[in-house]
């Protein structure tokens, strides 16, 4: 650990500035969703009732508009410095205490930068592209507000039954804003970059939704709170364990634990055996028609369909995070800005505002991709730790504590425990695989046009309709989501 | 078959992303090399920042004005003007001018100085708003007594003789503070050979220097003759 | 309170229709737009927003997935599709046919487009369609569903054919023009190996010399 | 394996041309060459190098510096790899002179090289990565160990990178005891480094989808073109003027040449320079243990340096290929006329016939790979 400083002021502004944006977002949310609604409600007024419920429709895109420049911000500083860590660097550490206002400063500089339109270029287009390009981000966001924030009713509103499918149709539209940009910059470099940019997003969409289709299969819904909701429960009810597939083995345990008295040992033991045949024998059975004689086999089978439906979920998952990759292009798939062929791509040509718009995006997109794989598979606020783990540990107590300590926040409407720690959990889901996806850029070189799109193709698509069958064959034989 | 060389090829592909990915992120344990540069100064050798020593005994200047380093300089960019004193008939420096945006740092003028008082200092910083402050005049090249010291020390050269005490035109100098004094003209070159035990390419280079310099005049002609503070001296050579 | 419900359902009724006008302006002169824009590129990018609109209709009569589906598929897909051909078509050559429209084609086309329109006219007016205030059941992916592999099965699997002869179609297309030789499809202006490098290929075009 | 990562680039549908103009700004073209590529779709059709933009009159200069100038100035040429200009000029120098090069010089000549050689495939490492993608983790581990070579140079020489160390008739500085133990242990832990690199990059399957069975350079056409270098080695062509036509002490080292037993691609030029790291490091070494006591310098370097009438040529392996100089001296304190042999100008005069049916991406992987230096190219 001889690089344990860097490491730790790497966390150190990873919390100020979890403090910062999350301060802020709550700040808004409660002003607007809470205090005026409250302050309004003592009027008895209809005018007075209607602006309190438009303002608390309006406190969920509050929330994210407060929240995505802010988060671009940070995710821009975490990148670098998590770059410069990993490539013995030290990162931006100038602007601000240890260079924690960097990417503020840039933000500013760009913003007050000239904005320059090339001439020959189509000006209405180039002017619209960014904000295409940036739009639907917003708009993907919202059912996941709703998914991650633990079913409060503020942000209910948010949410739509056809969620997933919302965020996958919000996410398709940046391309536009690409194309347009690269076509409107009377540039051949932003042009090739452009159609490289929506062959390659229209390729790796397949793959990308097919993975979350398998997700949906499994859960029985597209919506995402549903989802989330579903997967409460500890780490082995995540759809990333096969989505309640060990929630047999999570029950046994459970029943195991909770039986701690030495005259129950045995008594405990044959419940515990019991609760794994209803689990898993009695559908496997029920399903291949055996009868009673036949445990074993439901067993072996039981045990092959669980392994391989966790198997597949894992290849979903991967398949999931390199189309989204792709999508928003990253690397090793941001073949439609590649520095050293097309000099910056699409964007080649875009100054001051309008770039800080596309660059605002790209981190905003890292950022929704993300959340998506927490909430479809990392089961969205849940905390991983299961219930009697968290019994063993005293996890009630702490919690006790800490409501205690919360309760005079919690009585003015202050502070919603269960949002609180939902929001914690979430940011940390969502951080490891920013961070996961900061160690790819670190690492990997970029594919070349035709090879990713063989590699889309070829391999990812065949592999995800695949994975697709194999879900729908294993799911029949274990006790998924659906199935409780 | 096929699906088995797909799968196989496909493990051997993630096993060698994995341990790219693996030998990256130990890197995380790693010390950064980064130098925080204004904070801490790096410790260099390097050849920067040109600058005329004194003797760090007696802080005399130790410029004999002999112009070898204005010729031996590939860039053009030392200028100096020197003439000679009325009454003790030696080479006196009136004015020593370098243009740093031209130098390239090659270090030539340091080898032949025979008295090394042109020296490279380990500075590299000299950031100006103008071109024209990159031309630094006499009292900004010379250093003072405690940093030629140092240079001396950390270069291992050997400190020269002083110079016997001259009957003192050091306040003729004009208006330049005192450790830019009149420089006075050394002894005859022989003399100064002797004097200075210098380290074996420095004396290398000044033995053949006397050797050379009937053949150098005929190309620069204008040493010993001209007493005349001389502008165009770079303009003579062809 | 039931002023307050009176006031919430006339806002939400009101809502609906203002949102509908609103769609309907915008996606009016926007598929005006597409047919009348000079640059061809550019009505590609207007058929966009007329597709967005639409898909705002269907978000209006609470149609969620078909919008969605409307957005993703049409509005971007295929739009995309459609600006990336346009794209790598000539626009010289368009421009040239453009000119050649005689007054006689106009007239031609114009007519053809009068009587398209009258046809949906005439075919739309005199349908029965029923009011319903119900709302649909939200959850509609599941009545998509249905009806797609019960009583509209056979469509489906119809327009998936179509699909396919686009396929294999556009397939055809890409495989039609193959190099009968292999020197042949040499870029013309390539110098070849043993000739000298010429300095502007534009210029001083040689034939190809030999082959290795 | 072979016939999967083989692109079918045979155009199917004709399109218009497109002409792009890549450089002298492209952040990828490694300077100011400026490449302009007739596109057909993606596939490039046609490549015509425009040259110049960094022409200095080196040569020409050559004639107007006495040799002890120029001396100063020809670390310039190839910046990447001073100790070779300034090395080759040298050794043209002493062939016209005849004057003799003590045996320490000629080792401490090896050795400077060598880590030379190390410091250019080094950054030439990086770079490739960058241009191949990898933009923010990989190159900055290469510049971590070449920053340890620079600064064993700025301590012996001086500089960084302008070292005007090896001068005629020798070297200019003895190295100290200090420095001699710091570059041992560079030289033991460096193969560890480069094992290093070789676990991030040389089996990434991406790395090898881009790198495999692109830009082949075939052995007949290398040798038409004049390729030297590790490129034509890499092609299986046995040009190495160390092994075959030595100088200096060359002899004496024990060394492998890397050599490859088919036409060669991109992927070849990649590991024969990393394996030429390796053996660089290893002369390193035994020059290391080798290196006798004496004089450093057989000619006395001064500013009044002459150079006996006659002419000459001398030739060198830098890193790049063949670097060769040749000398007419009329006996006076300047070079009458002094001629240069430039490798990654030579190596440059391919690119055309490797980029035909590649695409745009390719563009870089290819032009990379064959390691240019545009000063050394533009002089």
């Amino acid at each position: 650990m001889r690089n344990g400083a860097e490491i730790l002021k790497l966390g150190t502004l990873t919390l100020v500035w979890w403090c910062i944006i999350f301060g802020a977002v709550w700040a808004a949310c409660y002003i607007v969703g809470i205090l005026i609604p409250m302050a309004l409600t003592s009027y008895e007024s209809d005018a007075a009732r209607m602006t309190a419920e438009t303002c608390r429709a309006l406190t969920p895109i509050l929330s994210v508009l407060v929240f995505i420049p802010i988060n671009a911000m940070f995710m821009v500083l975490f990148e670098r410095r998590g770059l410069a860590i990993f490539t013995v660097r030290l990162g931006p550490n100038r602007v601000g205490p240890d260079g924690y206002l960097q990417t503020a400063a840039d933000a500013v500089k760009l913003l007050f930068k000239e904005d320059i339109t090339p001439r020959g270029a189509d000006a209405f287009m180039f002017t619209l592209a960014p904000i295409v390009f940036f739009a639907p981000s917003i708009f993907g966001a919202m059912p996941l507000l709703a998914a991650v924030t633990n079913y409060h009713e503020l942000f209910q509103i948010a949410n739509l039954p056809t969620g997933i499918f919302f965020i996958l149709a919000a996410s398709s539209v940046p391309v536009v804003g690409i194309v347009m940009g690269g076509w409107a910059s009377n540039n051949k470099y932003s042009l090739v970059g452009g159609l490289r940019s929506a062959a390659q997003a229209i390729s790796y969409e397949i793959p990308l939704v097919l993975s979350l289709v398998t997700v949906c299969l499994m859960a029985g819904t597209l919506d995402v709170v549903q989802i989330a909701k579903q997967q409460s429960g500890g780490i082995l009810n995540w759809n990333i364990f096969g989505g309640g597939a060990l929630r047999g083995l999570d029950q046994a345990i459970s029943l195991k634990f909770s039986s701690s008295a030495p005259a129950l040992q045995e008594l405990s033991k044959s419940s515990f055996e019991q609760v794994l045949k209803s689990v898993y024998l009695e559908p496997t059975a029920q399903a291949l028609g055996l009868g009673a004689g036949q445990e074993g086999l439901a067993g072996i089978i039981a045990a092959f369909a669980v392994v391989l439906l966790i198997g597949s979920i894992w290849i979903a998952y991967g398949l999931y995070m390199t189309g989204a990759c792709a999508e928003i292009n990253r690397i090793p798939f941001d073949l439609p800005e590649a520095e050293s062929e097309l000099v910056s791509g699409y964007n080649t040509e875009y100054s001051g505002i309008k770039f800080a718009i596309f660059f605002l995006a790209e981190f905003t997109n890292l950022f929704i991709v993300a959340s998506i794989a927490a909430v479809m598979f990392f089961g969205g606020g849940d905390c991983p730790v299961p219930a009697w783990l968290g019994t063993a540990l005293g996890g009630p107590q702490i919690a006790s504590v800490i409501n205690q300590a919360l309760t005079p926040l919690i009585e003015i409407k202050l502070v919603d425990p269960p949002t609180l720690f939902a929001t914690i959990w979430v940011i940390l889901k969502v951080y490891s695989i920013v961070f996961f996806a900061v160690l790819i850029r670190g690492t990997l070189p970029r594919f070349r046009i035709d090879q990713l799109m063989d590699f889309g193709w070829k391999r990812l698509i065949p592999l995800s309709l695949i994975v697709f069958v194999l879900v729908v064959y294993a799911r029949e034989f274990v006790n998924v989501h659906v199935g409780t | 078959m096929l699906a088995l060389s797909l799968v196989t090829r496909a493990k051997d592909s993630l096993y060698q992303i994995c341990r790219g990915l693996k030998t990256v992120a130990m890197h995380t344990f790693r010390e950064p090399i980064t130098q925080v540069y204004p904070d801490k100064m790096p410790d260099t050798n390097i050849r920067g920042r040109l600058a005329l020593a004194v003797n760090p005994e007696t802080s005399e200047h130790l410029c004999i004005s002999c112009r070898q380093c204005e010729r031996v300089c590939p860039d053009k960019c030392i200028e100096i003007t020197a003439h000679k004193s009325p009454e003790t008939n030696k080479l006196e420096l009136i004015e020593f001018k370098i243009d740093h945006g031209l130098c390239m740092f090659c270090g030539l003028c340091a080898e032949v100085c025979p008295t090394s008082c042109i020296i490279n200092t380990n500075d590299f910083e000299m950031s100006e708003y103008s071109r024209e402050a990159l031309v630094y005049d006499l009292r900004k090249l010379t250093l003072s007594q405690e940093e030629s010291r140092y240079y001396f020390d950390r270069k291992e050269i050997p400190l020269p003789k002083p110079k016997p005490a001259k009957a003192a035109p050091a306040a003729a100098g004009a208006a330049k503070p005192a450790a830019a004094g009149k420089p006075e003209e050394a002894k005859s070159e022989s003399e100064a050979k002797v004097a200075d035990a210098k380290a074996a390419d420095a004396k290398d280079a000044k033995e053949v220097k006397q050797a050379d310099e009937p053949e150098k005049q005929t190309a620069a002609p204008e040493e010993k003759e001209e007493t005349e503070n001389k502008e165009g001296s770079d303009k003579s050579k062809d | 309170m039931d002023q307050f419900e009176m006031l919430k359902a006339w806002a939400e009724t009101n809502v609906e229709t203002t949102m509908f006008y609103f769609l309907a302006t915008v996606a009016i002169p926007l598929a005006y737009g597409v047919i009348l824009d000079k640059t061809i590129i550019r009505s590609g990018f207007i058929l966009i927003g007329v597709f967005g609109s639409i898909c705002g209709f269907f978000l209006l009569l609470q149609a969620q997935f078909l919008a969605l589906a409307q957005l993703m598929i049409y509005a971007v897909g295929i739009t995309l599709v459609i600006v990336i051909a346009l794209m790598l078509t000539n626009p010289r050559m368009e421009k040239s046919q453009l000119s050649n429209a005689t007054p006689a084609n106009q007239l031609g086309a114009f007519m053809v487009a009068v009587g398209l329109f009258m046809t949906i006219y005439l075919s739309v007016r005199p349908e029965n369609w029923t009011l319903s205030s119900e709302p649909l059941d939200t959850n509609n992916v599941e009545v998509l569903g249905r009806a797609l592999t019960t009583d509209y099965s056979l469509p489906f699997e119809f327009a998936s054919v179509l699909l396919l002869a686009a396929l294999i179609g556009s397939v055809m297309l890409a495989k039609a023009e193959k190099p009968s030789k292999p020197g042949e499809d040499d870029y013309e202006y390539t110098v070849v190996e043993d000739g000298p490098i010429a300095g502007d290929p534009r210029q001083d075009r040689e034939p190809a010399v030999s082959k290795r | 394996m072979a016939t999967d990562t083989e692109v079918d680039l045979t155009p199917r549908l004709k399109t218009d041309e497109m002409l792009i103009n890549m450089g002298p700004q492209h952040p990828a073209t490694h300077g100011v060459l400026r490449l302009i590529l007739t596109l057909d779709g993606e596939i490039v059709r046609h490549t015509e190098p425009i040259l110049g933009h960094l022409h200095r009159a080196q040569e020409w200069q050559g004639q107007n510096r006495t040799w002890f100038q120029y001396q100063a100035l020809i670390d310039r040429v190839d910046y990447l790899s001073g100790m070779f200009t300034s090395w080759a000029m040298a050794r043209a120098a002493e062939v016209v002179d005849g004057c003799e090069v003590p045996e320490r010089a000629e080792y401490l000549r090896v050795m400077v090289s060598e880590m030379n050689r190390i410091t250019s495939h080094l950054l030439w490492l990086g770079t490739y990565l960058i241009d191949l993608g990898a933009m923010f983790g990989f190159p900055f581990y290469p510049f971590r160990e070449r920053e340890k070579l620079l600064e064993l140079f700025e301590e012996i020489a001086g500089q960084r990178m302008m070292f005007n160390y090896i001068r005629i008739g020798g070297v200019m500085r003895n190295p100290k005891d200090a420095w001699l133990s710091k570059l041992k242990r560079f030289t033991e832990e460096f193969p560890d480094r480069v094992d290093e690199y070789e676990a991030i990059v040389t089996q990434n399957p991406i790395f090898l989808k881009r790198t495999k069975g692109v830009g082949i350079l075939r052995k007949e056409l290398g040798m038409d073109y004049g390729i030297t270098g590790p490129s034509i080695r890499a092609s299986g062509v046995n040009l190495d003027l160390r092994r075959t036509k030595p100088y200096s002490v060359y002899p004496k080292l024990k060394f492998d040449v890397p050599l490859n037993d088919r036409d060669g691609d991109t992927f070849d030029r990649y590991i024969f320079r990393i394996r030429e790291m390796r053996e660089s490091n290893e002369i390193i070494k035994q020059c290391l243990d080798m290196l006798p006591q004496g004089e450093i310098s057989g000619k006395k370097q001064i500013a009044g340096l002459r150079v006996k009438a006659g002419e000459g040529f001398a030739a060198v392996e830098s890193p790049r290929g063949t670097l060769g100089c040749y000398i007419i001296s009329n006996g006076s304190d300047r070079a009458y006329r002094i001629k240069w042999r430039n490798p990654s100008f030579c190596n440059l005069s391919i690119l055309p016939e490797l980029l035909k049916n590649h695409p745009i991406a390719d563009v870089m992987a290819i032009f990379g790979s064959i390691d240019v230096i545009l000063p050394d190219v533009d002089r």
